[in-house]
């Protein structure tokens, strides 16, 4: 070792050195500190700790109440007074008690005793009987021996036996006499624990939650249990028992799925909690708890979870992490403000925002149309078919329906190129609410209005140029007054509007909707002709074999009336459509369109030199395909030579899980926030939106080209809905999908009944009949025609003025009225599959016969296919939740006790059936509205368990239906068949089996 | 620390006086032990999860009223590993394993008896062993009524019959 | 005013303009020899090291961070976790470069007048004790670096994207930061270049610095004079082609891997043109007014002239010339391996130069390799 | 005892000894003994050249890359814990980090604690050039100190996998894709071709560079598995011990360097 240098051995001042050690150390601590308070200052943490103060605060209000209640109820009293009494006689009989105690104690130890020595000796019987066993079988000693132990120690276990078995009696004994002095005792213990368990329940709770209820050390053991490093033993808060582990539904690791875990209930305490319904977010309960969460609900919260349906992360326990969305530029400010919200970048599944939360349910529901408490979802589902957005853009849930628009195929027929050009240039400009979109005058195309006008131009010459030929026949003069009658009472409201002031509502429902199912009936005077007219509603699959319009079996005259009105008068003129000329043919501007186009197909070269070999007509045709190709006419319509198009637009199956950067936000990234759901409400809000300022860089073949259907904000929140429900979806929710085959079918026949409207007239389970406000109006002029003919019945004649003002009349006629408006409306289809037999059905629906003649309301004859008829049985029946094959059969006899006692109740004298029910050709007395369904139809129409609910209580199966209970509560008032009602109503049941076969 | 004097070489401009050297000093190193400190129980505290995978130690198993008097329930035995026994007027859980070498006995409710079949142990219905060689009675574990009015039992706490534990109001319940 | 600022900025840091600016100032501050040097002291450029120059430096970088702070497309470049680091070594490596420069400058000062540099002691006071003064002088700068790391994690969550998915690139997709340098590189040669071969050098040529400066005199102090050569181009490759490369790599290349200022908005949509043409083609085509011949030799034969020549013909002219008292000191051999290193650092500034000035995408083009 | 009680010194007692064997020392002998006693202290000579305990001369940047490894192995140690490399988990194990952890902020100090040893070494690195201590007889301790750059390189980049989410992929596909062009043994390198017998060609996707370094031909769970054990274990070990022989030649080679 070199020795030590000599002179100065140290270069820093020791001083200065221990202060920067000194100040480091410090920042060190200050900083590891720091680092702690951090994790132990989770967001979740004081939300906890107010939500327990609330939990206490209402626990205990709910022991007040039940305190109250429980010192008010008898039982309580009862068994207080009860265990007073008892405890009293125990009291006096206490000496006698312990005696008794301590004789038991002395028998117990002797028991005891007398045991062991049993086992021990047993024991050795055991070991005894194996050694002889050993001997015996084995030969490993002497069997004889051993033989005469064992035996020896038989007698000795058996007597030991025996003293057991004296002992344990003598205590049972004991037992029994203790226990009879104590039996009232217990049993008025036992039922006192029983009216207050609830009390003791919420009492143990509230010692849980309130360190104010705790014991001193409880006190203690509550502040250390949640103190920082302390909180790794035993904590109250924590996300510990808040994390749900949903098992088989899965977030996308890409590589694989993973187990969904979801950590909400860390803020969310109260979120299946009853009582928290009131509170503010983040303790609110869910809404409708018995839809969702409880364990009952089709949902239960442990097999769900929260992130399965509303997205985000579920893992996070932070208001970021999680990724929770704003619904609204407002919430977006005031959540920024209070958790300092900043998108979560990097999860592609954010929560929906509140008001698209409903997407979620489109998960498991997709092939349902209608889902239960999906308002919102239901709406934009419907408006996805009316608007026919699936003609376009593939959606799977959507595949194979009818195209939304009429057919073009025969358009020569119908209507002149002017007004087809007027048409697609402003269809709102002759409807307002049209569901033709908008194609041009775009704002990203109404600066081009040049090319426009000879696009559309060349459009309209490819359609007419390719229109086949309808023969039309000359229609009989029409008489318009009768064809306003006509198309009042007929149904056609039902599906069409003939109102052209008709004002939308505010607020868009699915009955809204249903109205809108067919064109409104204006200016058809202006858009075709009467004899057009005439035909089509004479045979509306003559003009188009795939028509949703139905055949209502009109006569010639009938349909000329029908023509007169519609296209006569105020009716079907539209004085301000088409005023404007039609802008001539440009032929330069034309061959500049077609230039564009067909370059794009073959080179600058070739296009030129085959334009030039072109006629103009054959230019205009030409164009005008490549442009119906170009905006997609046919998704719509049936148009020739555009049968095997594919839809032009996106597939939007997955549209939901499309990542962001996918969707081109163009110049508007400041203006539109940068997730999904606010991309699609601005392009369906404006669906050029984001050519903005592109139109000049763009060549016009570019643009944007998706029309505007100018929806409301309420329409679009619903299709956004829609929207950011069609996802790639976790295999695993597929377990949980409410996809029995019964609901297939159920879903196929819904699909049906949407397609043809059916709730346009009739009322089924999820709503409809909604031409029952139209009948009304019908009514009430027909009402007073009626009382003008036939001056003598004068029954409604001074309600009339009544009726002018809805809701003005006082409630009984009020009543009166719309009872009688529902006898001429259409039927209600409530429980329409435990009704009718299968076969009824099915022809019915071929041929509609008249079940009820004073029906002015006609059932269309559908062109349905033996496939769909089925398929509507099917969905009558599991909707009820009848089993196949759906129709009991029941041969009822035509003489005996009973048919005679059927035919006496059914006779005048007794329940007079036939004052209301038209039986055959026989019409009963009184007016048309009192009539009820032909009774003759009974054997072939009604399943025979069916009638027999009817008879019992009709009122349960159609509320507010005209037909009597004649048995009330299940009695009868007659003295047929002993008596016994049920007797009665098969009687009668079969006597009616009987009627259609007797007129035979 | 008192025999630290300063070194003589040091000039003397840089002694200073002995109080704050030490004041200095011992402040630094007592921050920087605490900071350690902190550091070794940031790694103790790191080794205990806040959140956990393991099935739950706790769970619900319906309402007092479906269990019928002096009858044995199975019903939780594959999963829970638990017996839900009601006597006359008690309903209390046995944790369904043996004593002895904790085997999974069966419940033989012809014999009215839980038989362990490794090694024969016996057990009455109140979970009291009376043969084999199962030294004392079957563990119990906690019960409870939760606030929504049903059972809840938690496995992490047992109650021994040796200890005088099943007197323990927690560990059976009323009915 | 701002906004005009923020163009200038913009117009400025393309990679064009600013290697440009970067490349051909580079070696008047720091001069490689003395016609160099005379420049840069008659320009006064050594005030730069001076305190004064540093606090200059440091309050401009300073002023333009928080000037850049009010714009939202700076901070979130910025801000990200990822480039935080980049922030702290942009500013270490120019402090603790103007810290050196500044020892070397007293350092060079000093033996100018004949005075041993700062870092040379008596022989006889030579030494002293570690315990305590350096053990103590460690602890404290770990227990600082700890400090800096603790604050450094409370205040930035560590990120994490998306789960790793095979089927979706993110756009712009970048390498870690520290490789960002090479990633740049990949824009302007061939993977096997840019990621292996470069890479490979780079080590090589680290390793091999001590064997080919090999004068012991100057070793264990600050200087600049005495070493200039060596440290100028070193600090060029530091400098110019690894921080500037890695801070274009990240702050200023965006979606498509295409140039964004830092405050331009990263456009997903943004086109610019990539018309890259060979040096086959510039010769035949556009200098010669021919078709490309069809042979692969002849075809390719002007770009392995041009390399060959490079790699061949230039050093040991340069040993005739400007460089012989250079080559003289070395001796051949290590001269051949310093001038090759050299070179091959040169070739990116040269191939860079080359493709934004005469749209160059290769010197020879094969279906094997390209270079 | 009483007496001793009083005049008790926590530095003198026999478990402070035993273990230090000196007490803190205050004179010189008493320092010199206190650095040759001591495992961790004895990495440094006795004395050192004055100028090299300045701070400004060494800027402390060597000292503070071998600490700050020391950090990211004792958090990296803790990260094992919570972390599990497989495609299922590797993901969601470090969400949970961030979330639900016990002081996750262990990933914090580990992933900036990595970045940070980047910057000191390349400081280091910087400053060593600047003083021209790489020179004779330091040139050797030069080129180990460069293979130690590379392999601090090496260690942040297999670490940069392990969250398993976009940014770690994605880099480390652009990453490895550069060893598919490596010359003669990249499946995309010029001359792969050559590395053939007759037809049978020896490069493949599954037998090429990028292959070895992934042990799958693309970016998935094996590679996630190859990247964890040389993050965890293989380039720590490797980078152990070139530690030892770089600090053994730091005091072999006359310690800091210094002018002449």
């Amino acid at each position: 070792m070199p020795s030590p240098p000599p002179g100065e051995q140290r270069h820093y001042n020791p001083i200065t050195l221990d202060k920067w050690f000194t100040i480091s150390c410090v920042l060190f601590l200050i900083s590891l500190v720091w680092m702690f308070l951090q994790d132990y200052n989770r967001e979740w943490r004081p939300l906890q700790k107010e939500f327990r103060v609330m939990d206490a605060e209402k626990t205990r209000a709910q022991m007040e109440t039940e305190r109250a209640r429980i010192e008010s109820s008898d039982d309580y009293q009862e068994a207080r007074a009860l265990l007073e009494k008892a405890s009293r006689d125990v009291a006096a009989r206490s000496e006698q008690l312990s005696a008794a105690r301590s004789e038991r104690h002395s028998l117990e130890k002797e028991y005891a005793r007398a045991q062991q020595m049993f086992n021990f000796k047993k024991a050795d019987l055991d070991a005894a009987k194996y050694k002889f066993e050993e001997a015996d079988s084995h030969g490993h000693g002497d069997p004889v021996a051993t033989r005469q132990a064992m035996e020896a120690l038989t007698v000795e276990t058996d007597a030991l036996g025996i003293e057991s078995e004296k002992a344990q009696l003598a205590l049972a004994a004991k037992d029994e006499s203790i226990n009879a002095v104590t039996a009232e005792t217990r049993s008025a213990e036992r039922s006192l624990s029983k009216s207050t368990r609830q009390l003791d329940l919420l009492d143990r709770k509230l010692k849980a939650l309130d360190p104010a209820e705790m014991s001193t050390i409880n006190q203690i053991a509550n502040i250390v249990r949640d103190m920082p490093i302390m909180d790794m033993a035993n904590p109250y808060y924590g996300v510990r028992d808040k994390q749900l582990i949903i098992e088989g539904i899965t977030d996308d690791v890409i590589f694989s799925r993973v187990d969904k875990v979801d950590r909400c209930m860390a803020c969310h305490l109260g979120i299946a909690k009853t009582d928290f319904a009131d509170e503010a977010q983040p303790f609110t309960a869910h809404p409708n708890l018995d839809l969702f969460l409880s364990d009952a609900s089709p949902h239960p919260l442990k097999e769900f979870g929260c992130t399965s349906c509303h997205n985000g992360r579920g893992r996070g326990v932070s208001f970021n992490s999680t990724a929770h969305s704003p619904g609204s530029v407002e919430q977006r400010k005031e959540w920024e403000d209070e958790h300092d919200w900043h998108k979560l970048h990097h999860w592609e599944h954010p929560m929906y925002p509140l008001k698209y939360a409903e997407a979620g349910c489109l998960q498991c529901h997709d092939g349902q149309k209608t889902i239960p408490g999906a308002d919102t979802l239901n709406l934009g589902l419907a408006l996805v078919e009316r608007a026919g957005c699936y003609g376009c853009h593939t959606i799977e849930p959507f595949a194979g329906r009818p195209k939304a628009g009429p057919s073009l195929r025969r358009i020569g027929s119908k209507t002149t190129q002017d007004w087809a050009y007027h048409w697609i240039n402003n269809p709102k400009a002759f409807r307002e609410h049209t569901w033709m979109p908008s194609f041009f005058n775009q704002s990203n195309n109404a600066q081009v209005k040049d090319r426009s006008d000879q696009e559309i131009k060349a459009m309209v010459a490819y359609l007419f140029n390719k229109s086949e030929d309808y023969a039309l026949q000359e229609p009989p003069e029409g008489d318009a007054t009768h064809g306003e009658e006509l198309v009042r009472s007929l149904g056609c409201l039902g599906c069409h509007n003939i109102d052209p002031e008709r004002v939308r509502p505010e607020i868009v429902t699915l009955a809204t909707l249903r109205s809108e199912h067919g064109p409104a009936l204006t200016g058809l005077g202006d858009k075709t002709t009467a004899e057009w007219v005439y035909n089509w509603v004479r045979n509306p699959t003559g003009y188009h074999t795939g028509t949703r319009m139905p055949d209502l079996r009109v006569t010639d005259q009938e349909a000329a009336d029908i023509a007169a009105y519609l296209c006569g008068g105020d009716l079907g003129q539209h004085a301000a459509f088409g005023s404007t000329p039609v802008p001539e043919t440009d032929a330069t501007k034309l061959k500049e369109i077609t230039l564009d186009y067909m370059s794009s197909v073959m080179t600058l070269a070739q296009a030129r030199k085959s334009i030039n070999a072109m006629t103009e007509e054959e230019m205009v045709v030409g164009v005008g395909e490549r442009l119906i190709r170009h905006y997609g006419c046919f998704g719509c319509h049936d148009i020739p030579g555009f049968e095997n198009e594919p839809p032009i637009g996106t597939d939007l199956t997955e549209e939901g899980s499309k990542p962001v950067v996918k969707l081109d936000f163009g110049n508007l990234h400041g203006e539109v926030d940068h997730v999904n759901h606010a991309w699609f409400n601005a392009k369906l809000q404006n669906p050029r939106v984001f050519d903005k300022g592109k139109e000049k860089i763009k060549g016009p073949r570019a643009y944007l080209k998706m029309p505007n259907f100018h929806l409301t904000q309420q329409e679009t929140d619903a299709l956004v809905t829609v929207m950011l429900g069609l996802r790639k979806n976790d295999p695993g929710l597929k377990r949980h999908k409410p996809r029995t085959p019964e609901n297939l079918f159920v879903e196929s026949g819904e699909n049906l009944v949407r397609a043809l409207n059916c709730q346009g007239c009739h009322e089924l389970e999820n709503g409809g009949g909604d031409i029952r406000a139209s009948i009304a109006d019908w009514y009430r002029d027909y009402k007073v025609d009626a009382s003008e003919d036939d001056g003598a019945d004068d029954e409604w004649g001074d309600e009339e003025d009544d009726w002018g003002d809805d809701g003005d009349g006082d409630g009984e006629q009020d009543a009166e009225f719309l009872s009688q408006v529902a006898s001429f409306s259409p039927p209600l289809l409530l429980g329409e599959g435990r009704k009718v037999q299968p076969d009824w059905l099915f022809h019915f629906l071929e041929d509609p016969s008249s079940i009820r003649p004073w029906l002015k309301v006609r059932m269309p004859t559908f062109n349905l296919t033996d496939d769909e008829r089925n398929t509507f049985i099917k969905y009558f029946n599991y909707l009820d939740g009848e089993s196949f094959p759906f129709a009991g059969s029941v041969h009822p006899a035509i003489e005996g006790e009973q048919y005679e006692a059927g035919k006496r109740l059914f006779s005048g004298d007794v329940f007079q059936c036939q004052r209301c029910h038209i039986s055959g050709d026989e019409m009963p007395a009184g007016t048309p509205d009192m009539w009820a369904p032909n009774l003759q139809a009974v054997a072939s129409r009604l399943k025979p368990q069916w009638v027999l609910d009817w008879l019992l209580d009709p009122q349960a199966i159609i509320p507010g239906t005209k037909m009597p209970g004649y048995f009330p509560d299940g009695g009868t008032s007659q003295p047929d068949l002993d008596a016994d009602a049920h007797r009665q109503m098969v009687a009668l049941r079969d006597y009616l089996l009987t009627l259609g076969s007797d007129s035979e | 620390m008192s025999d630290n004097a300063p070194d003589k070489q040091i000039s003397d401009a840089t002694q200073v006086s002995r109080r704050g050297f030490i004041s200095w000093m011992s402040i630094g190193w007592l921050t920087f032990a605490a900071t350690m400190g902190g550091f070794a129980t940031m790694v103790g505290r790191f080794l205990f999860p806040n959140v956990l995978f393991e099935p739950s130690q706790s769970f619900k198993a319906g309402v007092p009223e479906e269990y019928q008097p002096n009858s044995v329930s199975t019903a939780f035995k594959a999963k829970q590993r638990v017996w839900i026994v009601r006597t006359d007027d008690r309903i209390f859980a046995l944790l369904a394993k043996c004593t002895h070498l904790g085997c999974t006995p069966n419940w033989l409710a012809n014999e009215n008896k839980f038989k362990c079949p490794c090694h024969g142990s016996g057990f009455r219905i109140t979970g009291i062993n009376y043969e084999g060689p199962a030294p004392r009675p079957l563990e119990r574990v906690q019960i409870s009524l939760a606030d929504d009015g049903r059972i809840q039992l938690d496995k992490a706490v047992t109650f021994r019959h040796e200890k005088g534990d099943w007197e323990h109001p927690d560990s059976y319940l009323m009915v | 005013m701002r906004e005009s600022i923020q163009h200038f900025i913009n117009t400025l840091s393309q990679p064009t303009i600013s290697f440009l600016i970067l490349f051909f100032l580079f070696f008047f501050i720091f001069p490689p020899n003395a016609w160099f040097h005379r420049i840069n002291r008659k320009l006064g450029l050594e005030a730069l090291w001076t305190v004064k120059g540093g606090i200059a430096i440091f309050a401009s970088m300073t002023a333009l961070l928080i000037f850049g702070g009010f714009d939202a497309n700076f901070r979130s470049i910025i801000l990200k976790p990822d480039n935080v680091p980049i922030i702290l070594l942009l500013f270490g490596s120019i402090f603790f470069l103007w810290l050196s420069m500044h020892q070397a400058m007293q350092n060079d000062r000093r033996l100018r007048g004949d005075e041993p540099p700062e870092e040379w002691v008596k022989e006889s006071d030579r030494k002293v004790l570690v315990w305590p003064d350096l053990v103590y002088i460690e602890l404290i700068a770990m227990v600082l670096c700890m400090v800096l790391l603790l604050v450094w994690s409370i205040v930035l969550k560590a990120p994490l994207e998306e789960p790793a998915d095979p089927s979706a690139t993110p756009n712009p997709s970048k390498a870690p930061w520290y490789f960002l340098a090479l990633q740049e590189m990949l824009v302007y040669f061939d993977p096997w270049l840019a990621g292996v071969v470069f890479p490979t050098l780079i080590i090589v040529g680290l390793m091999a610095i001590p064997y080919m400066d090999t004068d012991r005199s100057t070793s264990g102090f600050y200087s600049y004079e005495k070493r200039r050569t060596f440290i100028s181009l070193f600090l060029f490759g530091w400098l110019v082609l690894w921080v500037y490369m890695i801070i274009v790599g990240t702050f200023l290349r965006g979606p498509g891997w295409n140039f964004f200022g830092p405050f331009e908005r990263w456009d997903l949509h943004k086109v610019v043109a990539l018309n890259n043409v060979n040096v086959s083609e510039i010769v035949y085509v556009k200098m010669l007014g021919q078709t490309l011949p069809d042979g692969i030799l002849i075809r390719e034969g002007p770009g392995i002239l041009l390399i060959l020549v490079y790699f061949l013909v230039i050093p040991p002219l340069l040993a005739k010339t400007s460089l012989k008292g250079f080559f003289n000191r070395m001796g051949s051999v290590k001269y051949s391996f310093f001038i090759f290193f050299c070179l091959t650092a040169l070739s990116l500034p040269l191939k860079m130069l080359s493709r934004w000035f005469l749209n160059l995408k290769y010197f020879i083009a094969t279906p094997w390799f390209n270079i | 005892m009483a007496k001793d009680k009083k005049n008790y010194n926590p530095f003198k007692s026999l478990i402070w000894k035993s273990i230090f064997r000196t007490a803190v020392p205050t004179e010189k002998r008493g320092r010199m003994m206190q650095v040759l006693n001591n495992v961790f202290l004895h990495l440094h000579p006795v004395a050192v050249p004055k100028h090299s305990v300045k701070v400004k001369y060494t800027w402390c940047m060597g000292g503070l890359t071998f600490f700050v490894f020391l950090v990211l192995t004792v958090t990296g140690v803790l990260l094992m814990f919570y972390y599990r490399p497989t495609v299922e988990n590797a993901y969601t194990d470090i969400i949970d980090l961030g979330e639900t952890t016990p002081l996750g902020i262990m990933r914090e100090i580990h992933r900036w604690g990595a970045h940070l040893m980047v910057i000191t070494v390349w400081l280091h690195m910087f400053r060593v050039f600047m003083t021209g201590a790489y020179k004779p007889p330091r040139e050797f301790n030069w080129a180990i100190g460069v293979i130690l750059l590379v392999l601090t390189m090496l260690l942040s980049f297999t670490g940069y996998l392990l969250p398993w989410d976009q940014l770690a992929i994605w880099a480390i596909t652009v990453g490895s894709n550069m060893a598919a062009a490596t010359p003669l043994l990249g499946r995309e390198g010029p001359g792969a071709a050559l590395v053939s017998i007759g037809d049978i060609n020896l490069v493949t996707p599954q037998s090429d560079a990028k292959f070895g370094l992934l042990g799958e031909s693309e970016v998935r769970g094996m590679a996630l598995l190859r990247f964890y054990v040389f993050h965890c274990v293989a380039f720590p070990l490797v980078a152990v011990v070139f530690m030892a022989v770089h600090f053994w030649r730091v005091r072999k080679d006359g310690g800091v360097s210094g002018p002449m």
